[in-house]
This record gives C-alpha cells, structure tokens and sequence, in this order.
C-alpha cells in the first residue's frame, strides 16, 4: 500500500502523471516569475514572440486509469498532453489574459500572505477589468487554467479552500503545538476538517480505529456521530456532505498513509451519484483538475449496494432521474470501474430505481449501525 | 473604334499623340488649342512633336453621331511626319465615309532636310467649347496620374468673339520631385498618385500643406502582376498603387471629392479607362478582411468606381490607381477585360496591400490582429504589475535589462508601455506573415514539444466543464 | 449511551411532552369511540402582516387564527396522517432520549410524505399543538452554522475552545440547551450572512484583532444558529451586528434574525434576536464605501418585487423605521452589491477599515 | 295512438287490458291467447276479468301500416261488460278507417244477470306467431317488475298445423313473497326489481342461489318525488328504486345480460315505456360522484338505456327502476316527458341513492369519503402505534376501555382493527349527512400561503446532489 511513493508505480507517473503540487507560496511565486521572465525572454528574442501558455488539458480524452499492478489501488490522472492557451488565436486571447490577471493578483495576494475566496477573486477582476471577466465561471475556470499552468494546488494560490468536510471517531490529531482534538468526543457536530491543506499534511494523526467509514451524506453521518456507532465498531467516520473537496480527500489520504492497514468503507446511496462520489474518494475526478488524483483512496463499497434491497420497502425504491442514467453513462465509459461495480450500474439501469440509504430507517433508526457492523464482520464490501 | 461625340474623338485624339509622345525618346509637347473663331465654329487642334502618326491609327477611327449639336462634317485634316521622313504628309479623312472613300491624300510639304517629327490633327465643329475644355482638362489631370515624365501637355482655348476669354494651362509631370533615372512604369506611377493625394485631387493646383506638412505620412504600396497572354509573348501588366493617407479629423477647409470613399484611378495602356462591372467583380473579390478592411459596396458613380469602407477611422484615407498595359503592343487598341486580367487586379492590389503592411507597422493589420492587438494593454499591464509588485529585487534588475530598460528610471508606465509595444509589435510582426506558421515558444522549455496536440476547438468558452464529465 | 448529552432538564421537558401527547392520542381515541370526528385546532401565528396600521399584534407570540381539522377533508385527513405519523416517531425519540433530523423523519416514510417540506409543516404543527419549541420535540437541524473569536463554552462535555485560536472555525453546536459555562471577553458580536466573508475575517485575524464573536448562519440561518446567537446575546450581554449582502436575500436573512421566520412564527420569542443591529452594507454605502460601478448590480425584476413586498412589513415600519428607509433607498437606486464588493480596494478593506469605521463610528442601525 | 305495427298494437291491447285489471278491485285473469288456424292466418285474442272497457279507449286507436307483412284488415272485434251493465256490448272497430266510419256496433248478448266485468279483443293478421309471443312474453316480465299484485297473466300460444307446439306461461307477482298490506305502489316496485336482480332478470325463474345465498345482500333504496302539473290536482308521480347487489367475483356461471352496466326500467303510467333521449339527459343530469359512482356514459341499445359505470368493481351490480304516473288519471293517453318530470326523475334518483347510504353503511360513499377513508388503516396503526407503543400503562388502559377492548385480548391488530372500524364508521356518518356537518372545517381561508415570500431554506443540509461541479 506504498501509493505513488511505490517505485514502480514512480517509474510510471514519470511517464506520464501530471499532478499539481502543494508548494510553499515563495515557490509558487517563484513559478510566476520564471513564468514572466520567460514570457519576456521570448518577447525580446531575436526572433521575438509571445509564449503560448501550456496548460495540461483538462478534458476527458487526456485522463487515463491506471490500475495498478502491485496494489489495488486504482485513479484517475491526466497526462501530459497539452492544450496550450495562445494570445495569437483568436479565441484564446481572451482566455491567455485571464491566465496572466489571475497569475498576477494570486502573485500578489501570495506576497501580503493572505487568502482569498472566488468570489472575492471575481470583484476583484471584475473591478480591474470587467470585459474579461463578466461572471464568476470566467474566474473559477482561469484559476483551474493558472493551476495547470504552474501545477500547483489551488490552495498554494492563495485561494481559500473552504471545507464541508467533517470527521468524528478514534481519531486524535494534533496541529504541531497545539492542543491533541479528541474526535471521538465531539457529538453529532462533529469535527470540522480545516481547509488548510499545508496543516492536514502536518497532523499528527493517532488512532485506535479498525476501519474508516466515509459516509455519503451528512444526516446520516450525523445520526452514527450521535450514536457513537465508532465505538460499537472501532472505526473513523468521514463525510463531505456529498462530493468531496479536496480537504476532505487530503485529510482522508493523509490519515490512510499514516495507518495504511485501516480499510476504508463507504457508505452512499444505491445510485449513480452514490457511486460516482464513492469513486471521487477511490480515484479522483477529471473536473477537479489536476488535483485530483493524487489522493486516490482504495475504498471498498460496503452499501448500499443491490443485493440490499431486498429488505428494503418497495415504496422507498425511487425511479431514476435522467440525471441519475447521465451519470450512470458517464461511469459506464469511463473505463474505470471494476467488474462488481459495472454490475451494480447496470443493475441500476436496469431496474429503472435507486434507493437512499435513509430506506434502512425503515427497520428503525438503530438498524443503520446494525447494518454496517453486519457488512464489516461478513466482510460485504467490494 | 467608333465614337458618337466629338468630345470623345478629341479625348481618343488627345490619347493617341500622348502615346506618340510618350514612345519618342525625346522631351516632347503635346498642345491641344481650341478655337472659336467669329464664323462660331469651333476649331480643335492637336499637335504634338512625338513619333509621327501612321495611317493605321485613323483608319479604324469610324463616327456616328445622332446627335446633330455636333454638326460636324466628319473631316480630319491631318499633318504628319516622323523622323526619317523626308517631307511632311498630308491627309484628310472623313470619319463619316466608307472605309473605301475614307482617306485622301493631300500634296505633301518638303521639310527642307530638317530632321523633326510630329502630327497636328485637326478638325471644326460647332460643340461648346467650355464643354470640350472641361473634359479635356480633367483627361489631362487623370493623366498627370501616369507621370509620364517626357510630355509637357500645353492646352488652349478661345473664344475670338469674347475679348480676353483665352485660357491657357501647361501639364507637367512630377513639377517638384526628383525621380529615379530611369525611372519604371510604376515608380512614375506612385508619384503621380502620391501627388494626386497630395495635392487632394483636381481640387488644388499645389501640395496641400495644411494637411500634409510632411511628405512622409502617407503610406504607398505598390504592386506588380503580369501574365503571359496567348503565347504570343504578348505580356500583360497589372500596376498597383495603393495609398493611406491621414489627414487631421477637425480640418474643416480640405475636403475629399467622395468624401470616406476610395475613387479607384484605372488606367489602361496608358490611357484613362472605365471601372468596368468586370473590374468592380475583381475588386469586390479581394480578401479585404485580412487587411482589417471591410468593404461596404462599390458604388458606380459617372464612369467611376467609388470603393465604400465600414470600419475606416474618419481621418483615413485610401487611394487606389490600377494600369494595366501590353508590354509589346506599341499602338494599343480595343481590349476587352480578360478573366486572367481580372486575376492580375487581384494579385496586383493584394502585392501592393501586403508592400504597404510590410512597410509600415501598424497599418492594414487584419481585424484579427487588431483584436488581438486590443489586449495588448491589459497584458502589459498585468506583466508590468507582476515585475514592480515583486519583493525580488534580482528579478526586477532580470526584467529591466531584458526590457532594456534603466532600473532608475522605471515608472508603472515607462514599464508598461514598453512591454506593451513590444506585445503590439510581435502582433503585427504576426500578422505580416500570415502563412509562416511558426510554432510559438512555449512559456517554459518544453522538451517535449512533440506531444504538443494543438487542438483547434480545445479554446471554447464552453470548456470542460461539463460536469457529467466526471472522470 | 444516547442520553449522553441528555440532561435531567430536558428529562424532564420529555416527560411534560410525553403526556401531553399521550392526552392528544386520548382526546382522539375519546372522540371516535364517541363516534365523533376528532377535532383538531392549529393555532397560526405570523411574525409579521403587511396591514398598513400599525395596530396589529404580529409582534406578541399571539395566535392569529387556527386551522381545524376534522375527517371530513381529505387535505385535512392527510394532514393529520401526516402529524399522528411524525408524532409516533417523536415520542419514540422522547422516550428514547434521541435525536433525529427532519431528514431522517423523511425518510422513515417517503412516499407518504412525498416531499421534505410536508414533514416541516407537520413538525411544525406539533410544535404549535403541544406548545413547544421543535428542539423539544429531538428534532434538530443538521446545524451548519460557524463560530469563532473570544468564546469558551461547552456543549454537554464537549468544549469548545474557540478562545484559545480565536482565528479558528468552529461549527455551533447543534444542541444548544445542552450549551453551558460560557465563558467570553468578547465585545460584541458579528453575524455575518456568508461564510466566504467568515473566512475572510479569519484570513485577516479579525478576531485577534477584535475582540468579538463572529458567527455566520450561511446563508438563512438554522435553528441552532439562531438559539446559540440568542443564547450568547442573553448571557453575555453583549451588543449583536449583523454583516449581510446589500440585496433583498441579505436583508430578509437580516429580519430572520432578528424577527424570525414566518414558518416558525409560532416559536419566535425564543428564536429571535430583537437586539441584533444591522451594521451593513447598506444601500448608502455604496457612495460612502466608493464601491466601484462595475460591482453594482441593477435589481432584477424578481428583486423588485421582493423589496415591494418586504417593505409592507410590519415590523419594519413598527421596530426599525431607518431599516425601512435604507430598503426602501435599495429599491429606488435600483441597484445591489454583495459584501465582497468592500474587498475590491484592498482583500483586508472588509476587516481594517470597513467594520472598524462602522463600530467605532456607531454607523449601525 | 298512432300504431304502425300489429306487434306493437297487440302490446298496447294488453297493457290496457292490464290496467283494467289493476284498477279492479279483485283478483283478475288477463289471457292472451295466440292461435294460428289452418287458414294460416293468427288470432290474437286479449280476454281480461278487468273493469269493462269504454268505448273511447278505442277510437283514439290508429293503424297505419306500410309494411304489408302484417296483412291485416284492420279490424278489432270487442265484446266487453262492466260490473253495472246488464249486457255484454259487441263492436267492431276498423282502424284503418276515418273517424266517422270506424266503430261499428253489433248486437248485444245479455249477462242473463250475471255480475261479471271483462272485456275480450280479437283481431286476425298474417304476423309471425313466434315474434309477437317473444316480444309479448318480454313485455309481460316487464310487467312483472310493477308486481301488480291482484292480475294473473296467461300467455297462450298454439300454431294449429304444428302438432304439440302449444306454449302456455302464467306469470304471477311476487310469488313467493310476503308483503305488506296493502302494499304501496313503491313497496310492490321495490319488491318487483328484486325479485328481478335475485332471478338475474330474465334469465332464471327462480331466485339465484348460487349467487344469493341469503336475501340481505341486496341493497335497496327507494325514493318519491310528486309534483302537481298545471293545477289540474293532477299530480304527477315519479317513484325511482335502485338496487345494488354483490355477486361472488369468481361466479362463471351467472352472468347479466349487460354485464356491469346497468339497465335503466322505465315504466310511465304502469305500462313498460322507453327511455328518451330526455330522461337520459335527467340520468346523466345526477350528482353520481357525490355517490362514489362515476358514470362513464349512456348506452341506448335497442329501446334500453344502459348506464356504463367507471369505477364500479368487478363484483358491484347496480339495478334501476324508474316509474311514473298520474295519481288522478285513470285511463292515461300519451304524455311527453316534461322539464318537470326531468326533475322528478333527478330527485326520485337522488332520495333513493340516498335512502340506501342512509340504511346501508359504507354504500355508496362518496369518492371524497372513499379517499378520506383509505387513510383509516393508517390513521389507525398510527394512533395504536401511539397508544401501544406508550410506557404509560394507565394512560393504555384508560384507551383501551375507551375502544371497548379487553387488555388481556388486545393485539396490535385487534386494536388497530377496532380503531379502523371506528374511523371508519366516523367518516361513513359524516358522508350521509353532507350537508349538517358543514362547519366550514378552514376557518381562515389560507391567506398564508402568499405570505410567505421566501422560502426559508434552514431546511437543507446541502444535499448532495447538485455540486458536482467541485470548483
Ligand atoms: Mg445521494
Ligand atoms: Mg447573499
């Protein structure tokens, strides 16, 4: 379980994994300024020019899985194809501006020490120079733009991450000089994971768990958080609320490297988004850039899964949404999913319905934790 | 060749000594008198010292006019001899005849072993004399275009019944510019256009130096197109000169004949010619966008063709002369415009076009330039704010010097004017060679250029962010 | 092991609510054996009217009229199917000591209830029923509110520490009865609407800075949030400024505070906070701020008719006549910014500048 | 009476024949006797022991026949007597005669003081014997329905050159039925129709016992409506009974003529009569669904209107009888059915659908009672839910006392059975009286609603499902 420290699995990313990278901000800001002495280098060259900006593309076609042989571990990753932002297209200009105004006022905000959030961001470009930055989407796509220019996380730009992450459990951690934060006596509001990334890293994290339990929604999270089911089932309990944020992720990765025999489970709604945010902790995602895969997580799938709905009642099994067969699509193409979860896709499909994990309520509220300590000891995860 | 009015036979007549002139190697005069003696019919007289005429020249020459204002008898008398003649001939020739009745050889006069050439073609008629004046004049200015430096073109005329009525003007080529000896067919005729503009048009006898106080602002392209026609070595020449002027937007006093639009001068054979519907077709399919040009129409106005332009700057003007000439037909004849021809205006205007943008930075950059070139501002803003926002004091010296700038010195906006001049110029430079298609460096040294994918459609707005696109 | 975070307080709050369940369950179970239908009465309540003379009663806790229900309606019938339901799994919560969210109400029947909104108003109607507060009832909201700055309190034995990071967040504690031995040097309060301008004031150290509490609702705040801001105003006595979006939304989060919410109208004396000042932004700050024109968003129609309507407000016009006068200025410059707007002279312009002149200058109202 | 054919002719004659019985005092015999001779030629004979018949019952009587199949003569030959007369009175009437010449009067035989009444009409046609004794016998079952109870038909029918083919039925009202005495008109109706639901119509002599095991299962209301017509005292009548009755589900055997729809009886003036397209207007003119019923529409099949239901279920038969009259009159010519008895038919319907809710529980409850009513399971599961899963073991007792039920018996179905059938009873009451029970149930019409401007949305947990944009 030596993740992308495994040297085989090195020799490969060599080749071909493109990650941005968690840098201290002089070193970003020392990519900026390689950046403009580069551009004015080109531009005073005898054969004078503007430097095309290479940016790693970002689309599916430049995403490739990468199962590994030694582990089981699996994720998603772009490659190094480029897809360069040029001043000389015309349809780029736009675009390439964008890239150096936000370079620019992360260069600065880097040099005050601050942090600053997209919208916050947006007033300020929109301020500076509103006709190449009419809404928000124009800022929050450049800043994925700069992210694959320099490589380097979002979070090494100054820019806020803000995290809905939260954790509860036989977890403590400790910030280096801080008090130790005892998560398993924090009740149902849980522990909120921070959104400094540079700090996650720095945890020192200890734990008497067996498993961590990532949990697809809050409310559920919420009613084990208050049952303590971690002590019933010594276990850590994760959620992002839905799809997770990078913090989330980082927290999760960090706290699998650090104890890397502790399984990770994860509890989602039986539907293709259920899956697909299971599958942003397992692999990453094309959408988060390329931050996404290096937090590849090997999680198993302990539920909702089809087999379950047998002693399900037939009232709480919803049709699916168009949405749900979008999702469900993308999955199936992805290439990514395993054998057992194509299965359970097309299951879905198939049988037109989806069911959430509150259905279990059904049999009670204590049925849930009765429900996950029976799949954890007959080990019904895949 | 037929012509129904006289005006029309004295402008061809007129044409015709010209080329004699212009043949001859020597300085020649071309005097056109007019006349109006007290029987009120009009006598027109056209010598000039060229090569002498031969009968060739007059005997195609047919006219039919059903207009009687006219009243004339059809009669040419005509005086001719070239150099190596011995004696002057002489001849009448009645336009109205027959071929066969046509011609009538007169008794020849001795030029006692002078060894001289020249024509004098002469004919009485009862048109307006300020009519004819005012045609020949403007024929003569056109002319004037081709700067056809060795005829001096002397025009009279008189009315003997009103005392002190004469009028009398001389046209001389390139009054007050030293040409290249010997100068070429178009280096004679930018000159000739430069002054036209110069001098805005038929409106003014000099420069007009409230507009133009230096030589320099105006911007000349020229451009040549030739073609082999018919293998008959029969090589056809297209010239183009094309012209921006600026002139100051608050001058109240100058004004343009056509205002915004671009007269298109069109010469053929040395001879002022229609814009043709043909000819407009060729212009009209000129690529005029890659110059940051957009052609509104061409408006037919008189025997002109006025070009129209949407996006031209209020104190831009563009002047465009065409000629096109055989370059082995001495005594050129009736031509039609070829489809070939049509491709040497092409050719033509686009050389002189691309002359001009090569010439001076800035001008005719494609409208793609120009938008791109718009942003120009915001980039060197944004790179001169990263340099003077830096702590690094070393990479602010890096910058300076590669900006060849003096630290000291440096304000925000020596700094940014810098660098935006040098973005604008890498445009322009790009947009020169449109077709080079050079790859453009790569922000960092990339070793692996050969993975570069450059996709065309990969620069939508509308990106990747399909968010069902989740892996 | 989930009465953990009970106290005997609460203990004893479930017991009074246990029998006056059981005394509604009787009354029914009396009407049919009597062959009757049973009759239910809902008091309404509302916090506010749009009556333009001011001698409403909006403002008292005072019922303004009662639904009754009977079995001769259907949508009546549904109804109480809906209530009797929810009732039985808040008297197991009761008389199990344990906490459930509206969520997971849902989910025990979803195609009865067919939608999360028709077990609100059904959690609603019991608190009205049973004359008591929904936190009574061991409903609780999922809490997503944030706290930081100079506080120390305990939520059961859980504490939080917030004073000793004061830059730090904290989530509110979702069971704010349980809240005790507040401990505070704070010197007043600042709610602000979003969480983007709470983590801003963290970026800038406000709270070293300042010594006050900052708490944001994120948006329309939840119970929890609005309890746990009451709660500190009552103990600590401490004055309450609200930061919201010089827009209709930010306003009417504005008068959620302060006023409470028409669903919850019936439990607004303990939800409210009528102490809480609006601190900005105000439509006049724009000019005073020289918040650039880029940054001014014309009201949409929408907009439009939202500042109409709110203006009919009786509070408004009753408690807080200047707030009127800045809303009714929002609808006639026509124009709305968000507080980021602040940040576009300088990232700390929010935190160095803009409270500090507004607190100290005492330009709240 | 226009009649156009003997069928019809002979069908009246009987009905007339029967109301002379119906309005005698004693018990009476009405034969028909159909018996076609050698000469090929049938012989209807219609006797009755009624009250003698008048004269002008007869001459309002017309025939015109195109069809000549009939073949008839038009000629009746009658022989009547009342109670009172001393002589038996013999005519002939010619219907196909004008009125001047149509009765002729023939000599009478004296009773020899006999006190008897009855009348014998004769006619002689070449119509098919086997029709007129189907039509003929459908219309006595019919007649049937009316349960007259003081008239024994006879129907006889013999075709002379068939050797044995005689035919002979006697129908007899309510032969195995007691009823009161005397019995109403409505009572004898009521009777009438279930005799005719428990034999399925006219497909069973007996009552079904396969499908009737026991008589309650019928559901029978009925209901009367009078009005007084043009202030004549003659009062106009309208007695409607409805039956709905269930059959075993999985019964293959039995079946009804028209399966689930209904046929509508009318009978006007105690004779069967159609249903126009104006009393079909009243029937679909009825608030059905405030019955639970959904009338999908009405079918008119040969002289029936049949009511197709849409909701009913499989094992529900409904069955209608409508029957008007004029209290006062005593020999009923013809009467178009008017607004007013468009009413009577509406309101006699309504009483009697609701005479059957009110004795039937759970009978043709509304379709908002029924939708109100399908929340009892669950309104009661909760309620026991509430009761049983309680702690408190007096506050159990004390309810259980309230349902009546023994502690030591209840289960968790028991009480909730209990509850359920309590519920239900509740809203089966407050159906039945829909109009005493109007406390407007909303006080406050719901002004709420617009009220609330925004939708607070403390609520949300940040479901999961929209942000799978991450940034
Ligand atoms: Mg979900
Ligand atoms: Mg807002």
């Amino acid at each position: 379980m030596e993740d992308l420290r495994n040297p085989m699995l090195k020799f490969f990313s060599d080749q071909e994994l493109c990650y941005a990278e968690i840098v201290p901000s002089a070193q970003v800001r020392a990519r900026i300024e390689v950046s403009v002495l580069n551009f004015l280098k080109n531009l005073n060259a005898s054969n004078p020019a503007i430097s095309d900006l290479p940016l790693i593309q970002r689309k599916f076609c430049n995403s490739r899985v990468n199962h590994s042989l030694m582990t089981d571990l699996s994720c998603v990753f772009l490659s190094h194809s480029v897809s360069s932002r040029s001043l000389m297209r015309p349809n780029a200009a736009k675009a390439f501006v964008r890239v150096w105004k936000v370079m620019e006022l992360c260069y600065q905000i880097l040099l005050q020490e601050k942090r600053v959030t997209q919208r916050e961001l947006y007033y300020k470009l929109l301020c500076d120079s509103p006709h190449l930055f009419p809404s928000q989407i124009d800022v929050n796509r450049t800043i994925q733009d700069v992210v694959a220019l320099l490589r380097c996380s979002r979070y090494s730009l100054g820019i806020m991450a803000s995290s809905r992450g939260l954790v509860a459990g036989r977890l403590t951690f400790q910030e280096p000089g801080k008090e130790v934060v005892d998560c398993s006596v924090c009740g149902s509001s849980a522990h909120t994971i921070p959104g400094d990334v540079n700090l996650l890293e720095n945890l020192i994290l200890d734990t008497d768990a067996r498993y961590i339990i990532i949990v697809e929604k809050h409310a559920i999270f919420q009613r084990l958080a208050e049952d303590q089911f971690f002590n019933q089932i010594p276990s850590i309990l994760v959620t992002a609320k839905g799809y997770p944020d990078m913090a989330t992720r980082v927290l999760l990765h960090r706290i699998h490297r650090t104890f890397p025999d502790l399984p990770i489970l994860a509890l989602v709604d039986w539907n293709p988004a259920g899956l697909a945010i299971l599958c942003t902790f397992k692999f990453g995602s094309v959408t988060m850039g390329l931050e996404a895969y290096r937090y590849a997580c090997n999680v198993k799938w302990l539920g909702l899964r089809g087999h379950d709905l047998e002693m399900l009642p037939d009232e709480s099994l919803v049709p699916l949404k168009p949405k749900d067969l979008q999702i469900a699509q993308s999955l199936m193409s992805s290439g990514i999913l395993q054998g057992n979860y194509r299965d359970e896709v097309a299951l879905m499909v198939q049988s037109g319905r989806r069911a959430e994990i509150e259905a279990l309520y059904f049999h009670g509220y204590d049925y849930l934790g009765k429900y996950i300590a029976k799949k954890i000891v007959q080990s019904d995860y895949i | 060749m037929e012509f129904s009015s006289v005006q029309n036979l004295s402008l061809h007549l007129i044409s015709s000594a010209f080329q004699r002139c212009r043949l001859s190697e020597q300085i020649c005069r071309l005097s056109v008198i007019l006349a109006r003696s007290s029987s009120s019919s009009l006598r027109v007289s056209i010598s000039d010292t060229g090569n002498g005429s031969c009968l060739e020249e007059f005997q195609g020459l047919r006219f039919s006019s059903n207009d009687d204002a006219d009243n004339w008898d059809g009669m040419l008398s005509i005086k001719t001899t070239s150099i190596s003649d011995t004696e002057i001939h002489n001849y009448t020739i009645n336009l109205k005849a027959s071929d066969s009745s046509k011609i009538t050889r007169l008794t020849s006069n001795t030029k006692n072993g002078a060894r001289f050439s020249g024509s004098e073609v002469c004919l009485s008629s009862f048109v307006s004399i300020d009519l004819l004046v005012a045609e020949i004049h403007q024929f003569l200015e056109k002319m004037m275009i081709l700067s056809i430096p060795n005829v001096a073109t002397h025009l009279v005329a008189e009315d003997c019944d009103v005392p002190g009525s004469r009028y009398e003007k001389v046209f001389l080529a390139n009054g007050d510019k030293e040409l290249p000896i010997p100068a070429s067919n178009l280096d004679l005729l930018k000159s000739g256009l430069e002054d036209y503009v110069l001098r805005h048009g038929n409106t003014l006898s000099n420069k007009c130096h409230y507009c133009f106080p230096n030589w320099e602002q105006l911007k000349v392209g020229s451009g040549v197109a030739c073609s082999i026609e018919n293998h008959q070595h029969n090589e056809l020449v297209m010239e183009a000169v094309i012209i921006i002027s600026n002139m100051p937007v608050d001058n109240t006093e100058c004004f343009r004949k056509y205002g915004d639009k671009t007269e298109v001068f069109y010469f053929k054979d040395f001879s002022p010619g229609t814009v043709s519907k043909s000819l407009m077709k060729a212009l009209k399919g000129i690529d005029w966008k890659s110059y940051g040009l957009k052609l509104g129409g061409i408006v037919q106005q008189d025997r002109l063709a006025l070009l129209e332009w949407e996006n031209l700057t209020r104190d831009t003007h563009v002047d465009i002369v065409l000629h096109s000439y055989n370059k082995q037909t001495v005594i050129p004849g009736p031509r039609k415009i070829t489809q070939t021809e049509r491709n040497l205006v092409k050719r033509a205007v686009k050389l002189s076009l691309d002359d001009l943008k090569e010439k001076h930075a800035g001008v005719l950059l494609s409208s793609h330039a120009v938008q791109v070139r718009s942003y120009a501002p915001d980039l060197a803003k944004t790179i001169a704010g990263l340099i003077l926002s830096s702590s690094d004091l070393n990479f602010q010296e890096e910058c300076f010097s590669l900006l060849g700038l003096q630290s000291q010195v440096v304000g925000t906006e020596n700094m940014e004017n810098c660098i935006r001049e040098r973005i604008v110029s890498v445009i322009e430079m790009n947009d020169k060679k449109p077709h080079k298609n050079k790859v453009a460096p790569s922000l960092f040294v990339d070793d692996r250029a050969q993975e570069l994918e450059f996709e065309e459609n990969d620069m939508e707005e509308g990106e990747d962010d399909l968010d069902l696109q989740l892996f | 092991m989930e009465g953990k975070w009970m106290s005997s307080q609460s203990q004893s709050t479930n017991f009074h609510l246990l029998a006056k369940i059981k005394e509604f369950t009787r009354s029914i179970v009396t009407d049919l054996s009597n062959g009757q239908s049973p009759v239910i009465l809902i008091h309404r309540f509302r916090n506010h009217c749009t009556s333009p003379n001011s001698n409403c009663f909006c403002g008292f806790n005072l019922p303004c009229g009662k639904d009754v229900l009977t079995l001769c309606r259907e949508s009546h019938v549904h109804r109480i199917d809906v209530m009797l339901r929810v009732l039985l799994i808040v008297q197991k919560l009761l008389q199990e000591n344990r906490h459930c969210s509206k969520r997971d109400i849902y989910y025990m029947h979803p195609s009865v209830f067919s939608d999360q909104s028709v077990v609100d108003h059904a959690i609603n109607d019991i608190c009205v029923l049973m004359q008591c507060s929904r936190h009574n009832l061991n409903v609780v909201s999922a809490g997503k509110g944030l706290v930081m700055g100079w506080i120390r309190f305990f939520e059961g034995k859980r504490l939080f520490d917030c004073i000793s990071s004061p830059n730090k967040v904290h989530p509110i504690p979702v069971h704010v009865e349980e809240v005790k031995d507040i401990i505070s040097v704070a010197h007043y309060i600042l709610v602000v609407e979003k969480e983007s301008v709470f983590e801003r004031l963290a970026n800038d150290q406000f709270c070293s800075a300042n010594h006050c509490i900052v708490i944001t609702g994120r948006g329309y705040p939840d119970i929890p949030t609005r309890r746990f801001l009451r709660l500190l105003v009552e103990d600590l006595h401490l004055p309450a400024y609200c930061l919201v979006d010089c827009d209709p939304y930010g306003f009417d989060i504005l008068t959620t505070y302060r006023f409470g919410s028409m669903q919850m109208a019936y439990d607004t004396k303990h939800l409210r906070v009528p102490e809480i000042q609006w601190l900005g932004a105000y439509p006049s700050d724009a000019e005073r701020y020289f918040i650039p024109k880029q940054c001014l968003l014309s009201l949409t129609a929408e907009d439009k008719r939202k500042l109409e309507a709110m203006l009919l407000r009786c509070y408004l016009q009753r408690d807080v006549p200047q707030w009127r006068l800045e809303l009714k200025m929002m609808l006639e410059k026509g124009v709305k910014f968000e507080i980021e707007a602040l940040s576009v002279h300088a990232l700390s312009f929010l935190s160095m500048s803009y409270l500090p002149s507004k607190i100290q200058g005492k330009m709240i109202i």
